[in-house]
């Protein structure tokens, strides 16, 4: 466990851990939010990987993946965007979030390499499933990188429990059945399925999965460790997107004030 | 839940309850001598099982060499071998007592199978459907929802089959508890693969037995079988893998495997997942899947079944591809010396039987499946006469 | 030659010979074992036969009172009963050494199974077809090119069916040493009604035998069948016509038997020769033929083959008249009950089923003959319901 | 046998018999064009009577019988057109050539009533062959009317004798296979049927079917008593149409220097 990880884990806040899509709207955006993010209080970064075939992602992400690989972003100079965010003083662990398909043809090897060398700190693969990660998962080790897992609300029990104590990084739990995107509601239970998991989890349990509003994110203090906040800030981005490219201070001001107006007034 | 390395689950953790249930309730299901006997009787009463074996005299005559056989899943209900597996996967669904069925479609062929099974069965339907595929195939969305189903247009990706297939997945993740996910073809992650092999297997061994009556006792020189998901072909092959039987699966070459319009996944592609299963496929190097090409609507998917994969890779099964042009040419060829339409896709494996029953002795017979009617075709026939283009 | 008054020869001199030649080859071919097994097996492995009585179970529950069977004519390859006739002369053709083949075609269904059995058995084939026809079926007009057929334009009369089958019989007139006339339905000279009946019985006697073994050999309540020339219809109630079985032939009511827009020959015609044969037919008081109309291209004829008019005035068979509306309701309720778009002329029969079962006892029986299945009809459904003209 | 028939029977001419269908283009033109072949030298004359579906006849008299359809001509007004032409004086035999449903429909014996009362001498229907047409022949007898025969070069032997030897008015044979309409060549063998028919009539044998030319009128002299001409004659009329409607005398005029271009030198 790297120090990144311990400050991470050593924290006493609620932890907000945005998301964001790597290359969306250009390269040097992605460096300059994520900075923002960190000067917000961000505790970690997910770096979205664009990709043709997003399964599990919302309308919201999906365009920003076709953002990114109208900019050529790959999964490689993902990788290498960490050690320019890194070089320009980031300092929150950063996960990788990557379809498996994409890993498969950079090379697992190669990319373990690559990503210990650029200082990501975990990699989160939302195609592939505890039964079919046990390889990865091994290598992930090899290379001080947590494989971040996923637990939804239909996850069994049995694997929740031993999800819970393999646990790197955070567990990532699913607030609500679907792909990534905004939502009004959330399930009834998701309460006791929160619970379960901090009981089981070693490591911090965070909520993600439709949190759009301060209310919502604060709803969830209390039976999590933190949350992460996708779809609402990629579509932030999205609305941004021309100031980004062409205005761009002017529109990391706007973007924080947004990330204040969203975050619990504790947190920050 | 592997063929080698290929197959798996590669699916989010949201529904891997959800196969689980799926594999634990279809080996049960297929233990179980009652539905068994309910799954036959049904493709026998309302899809008219058993097809026939049909012997194309005049087209074996004025090709020459081996005498060719036609497996005719041409004259299912519906026109294609895609309703054996729609109705062995609707039977589990209500044995599961699932009420809502979700569906892909590329043409609308697998989309038409699914609400006619949804129909039948008092299921509700949704069929997931890209945008461009909708415009395209207007015939077969009226048809759809003539049978009642709710067609969901796909604007996401491509727009196309690809794209509809991730769309169904994303809206299974959603509504997995109460909803079956029907899918078309050999592929997706364990147990699809398994499940639509064993809906599909009624094709191979059906013929198996029809050639052995009028061949006393002999198994066939040659099968062979297009490939685009490989449902038909990994039905026909089933029970003859096991066996001393030369096996050919043929892919569209399109414009030509050595142009970038073909969907010739075997020859050109390489290792890697696509809706939830590691098998080929076209893509580029970094990983982004790419649109596949075929004059054919249902062999223009970039991936392939994953035992299909590995059939290939143990050389079990020789994969070839054929071009647009070669389909098409056997498909006429069919037409005028037997009177009978197939399916562009059925086409691929006409024409690649001609190939190799030429070089084959008169005394020798080869089975191609003839996965499907043409009916559906003549738009794109008709626009490919007139040099016109493929949309309308 | 006749049935009660109806029937006979009412055709020209010159081919007076040809259909004596025609009866003596047919009463031959029909005494000699050969050909009755070469014709039973090009039946079942060309076209798949025996075609399946399927049990509507959601449709006849909803629906209130007997239960109804479908005799899935649907299924036989080229989409319709058609092709049991055609495959029934074209093997008498061959067997009269006759090498050309000459049709009349409506929408283009017969035209299509003509060019079918042309292209199997090695026959040159001509399609007579009005102009008015071509424009609207040219999907079909496209199949027969395929298949190899030479579609002729007929510009006479109202450019429809009953002109293409004039200009069929002039071109038979002239070409009568070498060529064999194959008929589409029930109608035309002696002994066209006679053959036609014989090649299309095999509906019936299968779905005696099909129903008498799930019914515990009880013949069923009721047989319902459309009736445009009436071939299927024919053949469906062959077997029970000398049985205690109530029978029901639908006519197309079109627009309502009270407007002029029908194609209710029964119900509203009188007794006349058309195309070579007395029978009912729809005309003006001085004997003019009038174009009929029916939203179904196979109902729509202005004649009715002899036999029907003979059991009409005998009172064997009731015959009904069915509105385009009523046919198009039940279509749509056989799609989304059963999976099943039948054909508009199946329909029909499947309407009048619907009201007919409904006043009958719940353990009783009703089967209807889904002559065809309805994929040549979507454009006009589609059409229809978006209120649009007839035409496309 | 009237005494218009047995006039046809005693001449020694080659014997003329022109087809114009009722009607066209209007039932004054008929009438002055039936009066005009009379004296062109027609020996009888056949009248057609529109039908909408005539399947023995050919383009030429298809589109003839729209015309005369289009002048709402019929049956029962064909055969009174008949009294008219005697009342202006036409001597020759009259046939009307009807297809059997207009019979029908009519009524054969208000037919048979009508067409002896208006000076008619025969009947020809087209597609009521000998097999069918025992009624008839026996009803035609009792009211003076031939009911003409045809015969074809595929007519069986024994028919053909039967047909010859129970003939009336006069043995119409088919020259040639198919339906009417002009033609440039006649079928090899067609001078056996002739001789074969002529043989075994006991009126005199006509020809008919694709005459169209004095060179091929005069080509059956000697293997036939006399000759139909349809077609031709029709498409003439077709020609003349406008002239018939409104500039009757002068089209008359054309019309029978073009029948005299027809005719056989010697027949005249």
């Amino acid at each position: 466990m790297n120090k990144r990880w311990e400050a991470f884990h050593d924290s006493s806040d609620y932890r907000f851990t945005p998301y964001i899509m790597a290359g969306d709207p250009c390269e040097e955006a992605t460096i300059e939010l994520s900075l923002a993010l960190e000067q917000c209080g961000a505790h970690a970064l997910e770096l979205g990987v664009p990709y043709s075939d997003p399964l599990a992602d919302g309308p919201v992400i999906q365009r920003a993946g076709m953002r990114g690989l109208a900019q050529n972003m790959n999964l490689e100079k993902t990788v290498k965007l960490v050690s320019k965010l890194r070089e320009r003083g980031l300092k929150i662990p950063v996960i990788i979030f990557t379809y498996y398909n994409l890993l498969l043809q950079l090379g697992e090897n190669r990319f373990l390499k690559l990503a210990e060398d650029s200082g990501v700190d975990g990699v989160l693969v939302p195609d592939l499933p505890y039964e079919e990660s046990g390889y990865l998962q091994k290598m992930c080790s090899d290379h001080n990188l947590a494989l971040i897992s996923l637990v939804s609300p239909t996850t069994r029990e049995e694997k929740l429990v031993r999800l819970g104590s393999e646990a790197e990084g955070f567990l990532y739990c699913i607030s609500s059945l679907g792909v990534t995107g905004i939502r009004n509601e959330f399930r009834a239970g998701l309460d006791d399925f929160l619970k379960a998991a901090k009981q089981n989890s070693r490591v911090p349990v965070l909520v993600g999965f439709g949190l759009s509003t301060r209310e919502q994110i604060q709803q969830f203090d209390g039976s999590s460790d933190g949350f992460i906040v996708g779809s609402a800030i990629v579509k932030k981005i999205e609305e941004l997107e021309s100031d980004l490219l062409t205005n761009r201070e002017e529109a990391i001001k706007t973007f924080k004030s947004y990330i204040e107006s969203l975050l619990p007034v504790y947190s920050r | 839940g592997r063929y080698g390395v290929f197959g798996g689950k590669y699916v989010p953790e949201t529904i891997m309850f959800a196969l689980e249930e799926l594999e634990a309730a279809f080996d049960e299901a297929i233990q179980d001598r009652e539905f068994n006997e309910l799954f036959q009787r049904e493709l026998a009463i309302y899809s008219g099982r058993p097809t026939p074996l049909t012997k194309a005299d005049r087209l074996s005559e004025s090709n020459g060499g081996a005498s060719i056989y036609l497996k005719r899943e041409d004259l299912n209900h519906t026109g294609a071998h895609k309703i054996n597996n729609a109705i062995g996967q609707a039977l589990l669904a209500v044995r599961m007592g699932k009420k809502k069925i979700i569906a892909e479609t590329g043409a609308g062929q697998h989309g038409v199978a699914a609400a006619t099974v949804a129909a039948k069965y008092g299921l509700s339907c949704k069929v997931y459907m890209g945008k461009e595929d909708i415009r395209r195939q207007s015939l077969n969305v009226f048809r759809m929802k003539l049978l009642g189903a709710e067609v969901i247009e796909v604007t996401s990706g491509s727009q196309t089959l690809k794209d509809a297939t991730n769309e169904a997945i994303r809206e299974w993740v959603a509504a997995v508890e109460d909803t079956f996910y029907l899918i078309g073809s050999a592929v997706g992650p364990y147990p699809y693969p398994k499940m639509v092999k064993q809906f599909q297997q009624v094709i191979g061994y059906e013929t198996e037995s029809q050639f052995k009556e009028v061949q006393q006792g002999k198994l066939p020189d040659a099968v062979v079988a297009c490939v685009g998901g490989g449902s038909n072909a990994i039905g026909m092959f089933a029970p003859f893998i096991e066996k001393d039987v030369p096996l050919y699966g043929v892919e569209a070459a399109g414009m030509g495997v050595e142009t970038a319009q073909h969907a010739a996944t075997l020859s050109k592609g390489s290792n890697g997942v696509i809706h939830g299963s590691l098998t080929k496929l076209l893509q580029t190097s970094e990983g982004q899947i790419t649109e596949p090409y075929s004059i054919s609507a249902g062999l223009d998917y970039p991936g392939i079944g994953p035992e299909h994969a590995y059939l290939h890779e143990t050389k079990r099964v020789t994969y070839e591809a054929v071009t647009d042009e070669e389909a098409l040419h056997a498909l006429k060829l069919l037409c005028e010396n037997e009177g009978i339409l197939c399916a562009l896709e059925s086409a691929h494996a006409v024409a690649y039987s001609l190939k190799l029953a030429k070089n084959m002795r008169k005394d020798q017979q080869v089975v191609v499946c003839l996965s499907g009617r043409g009916d559906k075709d003549v738009h794109t026939l008709m626009d490919f006469e007139e040099g016109g283009n493929k949309d309308e």
